[in-house]
This record gives C-alpha cells, structure tokens and sequence, in this order.
C-alpha cells in the first residue's frame, strides 16, 4: 500500500441548524476541504461518505451521489458507508484505503447527519436502532441505557463513580468553549452535570452529547504527492477497524470494549508506535463513560484508572494526555456521520497550528478512536505531523 | 453445497411465545448458545439443536430507563438489565419489580412472559420465588 | 494494485422468506461461499456488506457487524455501503479494493435484504427514497415511475415499444426457468406481459422486478493465492464505479444513462478489452426498459436497437449476447442489496461451469452491470475464466 | 476559511411558497440552474445569486402513476412529468389536467400552486393559457 496523507479538511458549524439538508452540509465541507487543499476540482477522483440514516432522518436513501452532483463533479464514484457512530470514520478509513491501494489519487471523504428535524423521542428510537433489534431493542433498550450499563459494572468493578463521569463532561466542555464550530462554547460544574436530568440511571444530561447537524470533511491524497503541495498536510500513520457482537450480552465483559483494545494495537502495530508516542487524542465521548472505557482500552491509563486521571486533570489541556481538545462529542456536539470525520479535522488542525486559542504545543502524534452502536464497531487513525 | 436458511431468530421467538428460552446445543463440543446461534461459537460447527433453558439468573447490570423510544415512551421510567443465566449464557431484558424492590447485583431472577405481546420482547425477569 | 480472484460464492433461496433476517440471510449466503473456497475461518480478514435500508425494512441498523458475530468471527472489520439497488455490486467491488491494496487478503463481500417484511406501498416509498426527496419524491415519484418516464423518452426518440419491453420480462422469465433459485420458474407470454396490471404507465407488473428476500455472497483473495487454490475461481479483470444527479430531470439526455456509459467504458479501458470480447452479462433490469438502456449504453447494442435486439432472440441464450441468464432481476428476484452480489455469483458459476441446467458454452469473459437509483450509481464488474 | 452553509433548498421552497421557482445564477458565467445549485454547473463558480424565472415549459416526458407510496395512495392513478422550461432548465412536477385531456409531447404548460401543500410539493403543472 502507498503512503496517504491528509491535505485539506472543511467543517461547518456543529448545532442545530434550520431547513438544510445533510447533502448540503456535506457539500459545504467538501468545499471547504479541497479549497484548502487547493486542488483543482476536476482532481477529485472519488467521494466516500458516512452518514448513519438519511433514511430516517431526511427521508432519503443513495446518499453518496448527491454529493458530486451538488458540487458540479460528473459521474465521479461516490460510496456511502454506515457504521452507526462510527460511519464518519469509516469514511475516512475507505477513502484512505482506496488512496492506498493506486485506484484513486484524490479522495474526499466526508460525514454528515442532519438531526434535529425529529423530535427527540424519535432520534432516541433511531440510534437505538444500531444495537441489535431482537434481543435488545424490541426490549426497550436506548443507547443511554447501553451505556448506562457499561458505566453501572465499570463502577462495581472499578468504582468509577458519578464525579468521575462528570469530570469528563466539565473538561469537555472547557475545552469546546475555545472552537467556535462546537455547538455548545458554555462551562458547566460537576454539580450542575451530576444534578441534571436522569437520562438513563446512572447516566444524566450531561453524560450524554447532544443531538447535532453538521458535516466534516477531508482530502486524501497519496504522501508522495501531498509532499510536494505547499499548505498544511498530515501524514496517515496507520488506520484499523474492528467489530463485536451487536448485543452488549454477548460479550464476557462489558466494562470495556475489546474493539477499541484490537483496533488501537492494529492501529500502533501497523505505525510502529507506542501509546506513548500520542500527543494527544481524540475520543468517542457519545457518553462520559465512554471517554473513560476508550482511554483504558486504548492504552492511555490502566483499566479503572481514568476516571480518577481526569478528575486529577490528567486529560485537559498541559496535562498527562489532552483528549478531546476540540471538545468532543459532548461539546462540540454528536452528527453522527460527521463525528468520526470531524475528530481527524481536529487532529489535521492540532499538528498544523490551526487551532487557534486551543492550540496544543509541541504535537507529532495525534489519534482518533470512533465508536459504533455499543461498541460494535470501532475505527482508529494515527496520523503525524506533515513537515 | 447449497444452504438452506436456518430461522433462528424465529425458533427463539416461538420458543418464547411458548413461554421457554432455548439456546443452541452444538453438537460437536457441547458448547450452549443463548440467545441461539445457527454458528457454534466456540467450534464453529454448524451442527447446531436447540435446548430449552433454565427460565433463572441473576442481574449483573442495570439500568433505569427515562428517555424512551416513542412505542416505550409510556412505559418510562423502566429497569433493562442483562442477567446472566444459571449456565453462564446472558440475555438483556426488563425487570418487572414489585413496588419497594430495588435492583441490585447479583439479583436472583427468574423469566416471565408478557401475555399481550408476541415474540422476544414477552421477556420480563421477575424477583425468584424459590 | 494486486490482482485480485474470487474463490466460492454463495446464494440463499430469493423468494418470499417468511420470519428471517437480512442478517441470517447474509451469513447463510456467507457460509456457502467459504465453504466453496474451503478457506479456514480464521482466515477471513474482513466483511462488506451491501444493503439498502435494513433501517426501513427490519428496524435494524448497523447491519455489518451482526455478519461475523453469527459466523463466529470475533472482531474483523465489517462494512456497511449502501448505493440503492447498486449496494451489492458496490459491496464487492470495496472488497476488491480492500484486497487489491494488499490490506487484507481474504475478504467476504456480502449482499442482502429482507423487502417482504412491509406491504407493497411501504416497500414502493422505501425505494422511492433512493430519489432526490426534495425535487422527486415529495411530488410523488416512484421508481417504477421514474423509469417509465425514461421508458417514454426511448420510445418517443428510438421508438422502443411495449412489445420490445415485454419481450425482456419474456426472456428473463424463460431464462430464470431453469435457475432453481430464482423466486419465479414460470415462462410468460408477450401478451400476458403486455396486459398485466398497469403500475407507471407505460411499465406494466410485467416490467417491473418483484419484491423479494435473499442474500449472496463471494470470496475475495489475491489471485496469486487464489492460483494455488483446488476449487473453482475467476479472476477479476476490471471494475468501474460512476456516479449522476440524484433527479433524473437534471440530465442532459434521459434516454441513457451516462453513469452506464462512463463506467462500462472504464471498466473495459482497465481490462484491456473490447465489448464483443464479453461473452455473456448479467445487467441490472430492475425494469425491462432497464436492460434495454444498460445493453446499448454499454455497447452491446447501438443506441435504439436493444429492443427490436431483443425481439429477434439477440439476448437469449444462444444468441448474439446472452442476457441475464439467471433470470435477472425479474424472474430471479431483486432482494435490493444481493443484487449486485448475486450477478456476481452467476458469473462466477458459468464460468467455473457450475450453471447447471443453464449452463452457457465456452465462456471466458462476464461482465456486470448494477444500477442504483434512477442511474444515479452504477457498479460494472469484468470477470475471467481461472483456469 | 470558514464557509457559512448555503441553504439553497430553503431558498427553492421559500420560493415555490410565495407561487415563484427560482433558479440560481452564476455571477461569473450567467449560467442558470433550477433548481437552484450553491456551485455552478458550468463553471464551478460559488458566486451565485438567485433569480425567479418564468413558470413556463413543455412536457418531455411522463407517467402515469397507479402504484403509490402510502401518503399518495389516495391520489392515484396521478401524472408525474418532466417540464424543460422556456430557458432549457428541467423539473419533475405533477400535471393538473382538465377532464378528457390527455398529456402529450411537448404539451406546453404552466406552474400552479397548490394551495394546501407546503414547500417543494406545492408544484403543479396544467396546461399553458396564452
Ligand atoms: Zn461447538
Ligand atoms: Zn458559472
């Protein structure tokens, strides 16, 4: 396989967004990408979407096509793939292979999710739908409650308690305060995230991220081309995806994911990284538990340990490891094909000085882990700085 | 050389609607499947039968539903647990508790069935009665 | 890129399957073809899988995944792509990408759907969805529909007549006789055809391709390995992917489809080969006037001449271009995401000589054709004799 | 750097909802587009404005719609054509026709609005009266 780099990324504003279809969405990023990637548009080669249900959010199906038509490019192949949360990196992930392998020389790849046109009993109902329909959904399961559970045995075994968890929301939320794109830019307290409507007990409003629009997107070119372009650039380290049984039940333990713990050691096998080597990472944080589980999965503290690594500030801005700077999920908000896309935005723009006032210094390494349905499907990049 | 389907999936659901939980015997190592699997999943044989199982467990996670999807918004708030049955194998279901009890770990339960539903979700888990 | 082969395939039944789900569908066809390859399980490096809405059809996203955990393959990547009724064709050819980038070296492409769970109106919006919602479908488009609007430009323009379409779903019936697992064995009459139930004038039932549950999948190795292997095999000589507007009104000419065009050109351009070089090929006739259009845009036939073609017995077997000898899609069976998978699968038999009763004589080349939408994606595939 | 969306679809229905269509066109080339696009066509320019154009057009193609989805079932049999406009631009739209008309070829037509609908849906075509 070649050598892939990241040459150009595009992101619209991350809320609620009004009468816009994700189509429209995604094109604004894909423009916005290959503008900075200043590429010729007749360049582009392919486009690779996630996106989780335009069936059910926008009535609409065969959302790939409407892409290149909207933004003027004929006939060129556009592929959508579904992963649940993970459909935006899943993207990616398509589009870098595709680069890879010679058949293209020029991807954009992209994530949208156009949300907020159900109401909220609805949206629950619909991402309820990525756990498995016969033996958890037909019973009533929500992905609140999946993860509840997970929080509810990771607490017995480890004690990782409610401060804990909120601890994750409170940090995220500071650190969304400084990306303008985030659909939240407000501080909560520990008190005001653990004394918030229960959800799912025991996870509450602020142990969830929020219902979002938006769209990310990404230009994917081969590194021996990106070397000779002149803008900002990073290097694809390495990529891997896995999978699990679709019920929670099924698994022998559920205090953490083995997909994240396969997909990370595939993904710093194929890089010849260390945990260690990461500057800093960005994490499925759909709920805070889920921000604890992935950092013990991926390596970044022992199992049981992050919850009382963040409540001593080991993964804000300066400390141990910086996760989620761009505010994660939780705070920069959760459209769900464009998650996955939007956390390698964040990465490109962390190692290119782009970040503006939350701009990390010193950065080589940056790591993307994204989750789908409870963990049933995971996707990992390792990318490194371009110069 | 060609398969036919085998309806798992259907086998489980008549099986509750017969107010019975079964899994999969593989033939080959022995090994019990619940929910039921057309693949051993310790051998991948594909000898598979089916095997009524002991309706018994204990809840070893939980949680209390408020935000519900819109067909079990008026059932909310509701207990979904995963209850791990007398032979290892586990299963998500609803708690049905009587006024007073609350969940907690290890929780002997035992399987009852909704009368007005059909298929899988007639699972309820109820307190065990010895 | 490596060459790439497929080493065993597999197909459910298409039929009307009663309580089963896409996802038993898919690992039954999965199970088939590894067992054809003789591969060991744990030597499946990773999964696609192609279907349209398993959202709509069965409240169930997320559909990959649920494949290696019923087949027992604890963790390796599993991919979801959906390009409507092209998701099967789309499916492999990702899988042949995902090899030919030397990434993995065994991967199963999977295609299904389960349709009969809904009534026909609800499985008539369902595909309906796979238009522009905006400009089509909220006026009341259906595919059906969308494809008489073609079916009466052709015939204003080349003069293709209902005759000329009858005599496809004749064909394609006659055809399908003898492929045991296609949902009709029955032969009908032009006449019957041509005064069945009007469903979009001036398609009639006879036009249209039924609804139907089913599942195929193919084995994908590097044709380097896949030499060294017993069984059966073809290589794959060549794949092309296009993409169109989401509204058919956005198209310059509708009495083609240019998605057809470009990507038949690319795919013969990559395979070194010429139109007359293919032997046989399995199109995508989810309505008769849709096999006429893909034969001309293909170049099997000028433009016009596909009807009066088919008429003459040119597309039956034995004739100048065998057409959709399993039946196609309208006596087959279009279980929307096996689809493209199932062409695949018969490709695969006729050229390892394992057709049965339909088995054509001294083949060396199959090609495919997979359409999704109205044109908005087409999948062509390029297939040669292993041995 | 940053791009604001453009909500073109908003802008067509705002449109269809005060009895217009509008079209987009390019500021660099003149190029118009309906419906509307955020990029040129022709030249891939962003610059773009919109302008109403004229509601009038020729059928150039049709069906006639007997098997509908579920919120169309009661409209059925209906027409569904395709309108190339007077300036070449083309639309799918519904067709209203007087009793004992039949849709042909290049039938000239004009746009209605229906009355109850909102948004894109409420366009409708009958024939043109000079
Ligand atoms: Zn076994
Ligand atoms: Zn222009």
């Amino acid at each position: 396989m070649r050598e892939v780099g990241i040459v150009g990324v595009g992101m619209t504003k991350f809320g609620v967004l009004g009468r816009v279809t994700s189509r429209e969405l995604a094109t604004t990023a894909a423009r916005e990408a290959m503008e900075m990637a200043n590429i010729k548009r007749e360049d582009v080669d392919a486009i690779y979407n996630g996106i989780l249900s335009p069936d059910i959010f926008e009535h609409q199906m065969h959302s790939a096509p409407g892409i290149p038509d909207y933004l003027g490019l004929n006939n060129i192949p556009s592929t959508r793939v579904e992963a649940a949360c993970a459909s935006g990196g899943l993207a990616v992930m398509q589009g870098i292979i595709s680069v890879a392998s010679g058949l293209y020389d020029t991807v954009v790849a992209t994530g949208s999710e156009k949300m907020t046109n159900l109401p909220t009993s609805h949206v629950t109902e619909a991402l309820a739908m990525c756990a498995d329909d016969v033996y958890e959904v037909s019973l009533g399961i929500t992905f609140p409650g999946a993860f509840a559970m997970v929080a509810r045995a990771h607490e017995r075994k480890y004690g990782t308690n409610a401060e804990m968890r909120a601890a994750v929301a409170v940090k995220n939320h500071k650190h969304g305060l400084h990306n303008p794109l985030a659909q939240f830019q407000k501080e909560i307290t520990i008190e005001k995230a653990m004394n918030s409507l229960m959800i799912a007990d025991p996870l509450t409003l602020y142990d969830c991220s929020p219902i979002t629009d938006g769209a990310a997107a990404v230009v994917i070119v081969p590194w021996e081309k990106a070397k000779k372009m002149d803008g900002p650039k990073m290097k694809v380290s390495s990529f891997a995806q896995a999978s699990d049984t679709m019920s929670l039940h099924d698994r022998p333990d559920i205090t953490g994911f083995k997909t994240t713990q396969v997909a990370a050691r595939k993904a710093f096998e194929r890089a010849n990284l260390k945990v260690t080597d990461i500057d800093f990472v960005e994490v499925h944080d759909c709920f805070t538990i889920a921000e604890l589980v992935a950092l013990e999965d991926i390596g970044f503290f022992e199992k049981g340990k992050a919850g009382s690594a963040t409540l001593a500030g080991d993964t804000t801005r300066g400390g141990y490891i910086p996760v989620n700077i761009s505010g994660g999920l939780k705070s920069k908000g959760h459209p769900i094909g464009a998650t996955g896309v939007s956390q390698v935005v964040e990465v490109f723009k962390q190692l290119n000085g782009m970040a503006g006032q939350r701009q990390l210094k010193d950065v080589n390494y940056g790591m993307t882990q994204n989750l789908g349905g409870s963990g049933s499907t995971i996707v990992c990049h390792i990318f490194e700085r371009g110069d | 050389m060609h398969r036919e389907v085998v309806q798992i999936v259907k086998s489980y659901e008549d099986a509750i609607n017969q107010n019975r939980i079964i899994g999969s015997i593989c033939e080959d190592c022995e090994t019990i499947s619940v929910p039921p699997r057309a693949v051993c999943k310790k051998c991948w044989s594909d000898k598979i039968d089916f095997t009524t199982v002991e309706p018994q467990g204990k809840l070893i996670t939980w949680t209390v539903i408020h935000i519900a999807p819109p067909t079990y918004v008026d059932k909310a708030p509701y207990i979904l647990g995963i209850v791990e049955l007398l032979n290892g194998e586990r299963l998500t279901g609803l708690l049905r508790l009587p006024e007073g009890v609350e969940p907690e770990f290890d929780m002997e339960v035992e399987a009852a069935f909704e009368e007005s539903l059909e298929g899988a979700q007639r699972l309820r888990w109820i307190p065990y009665h010895k």
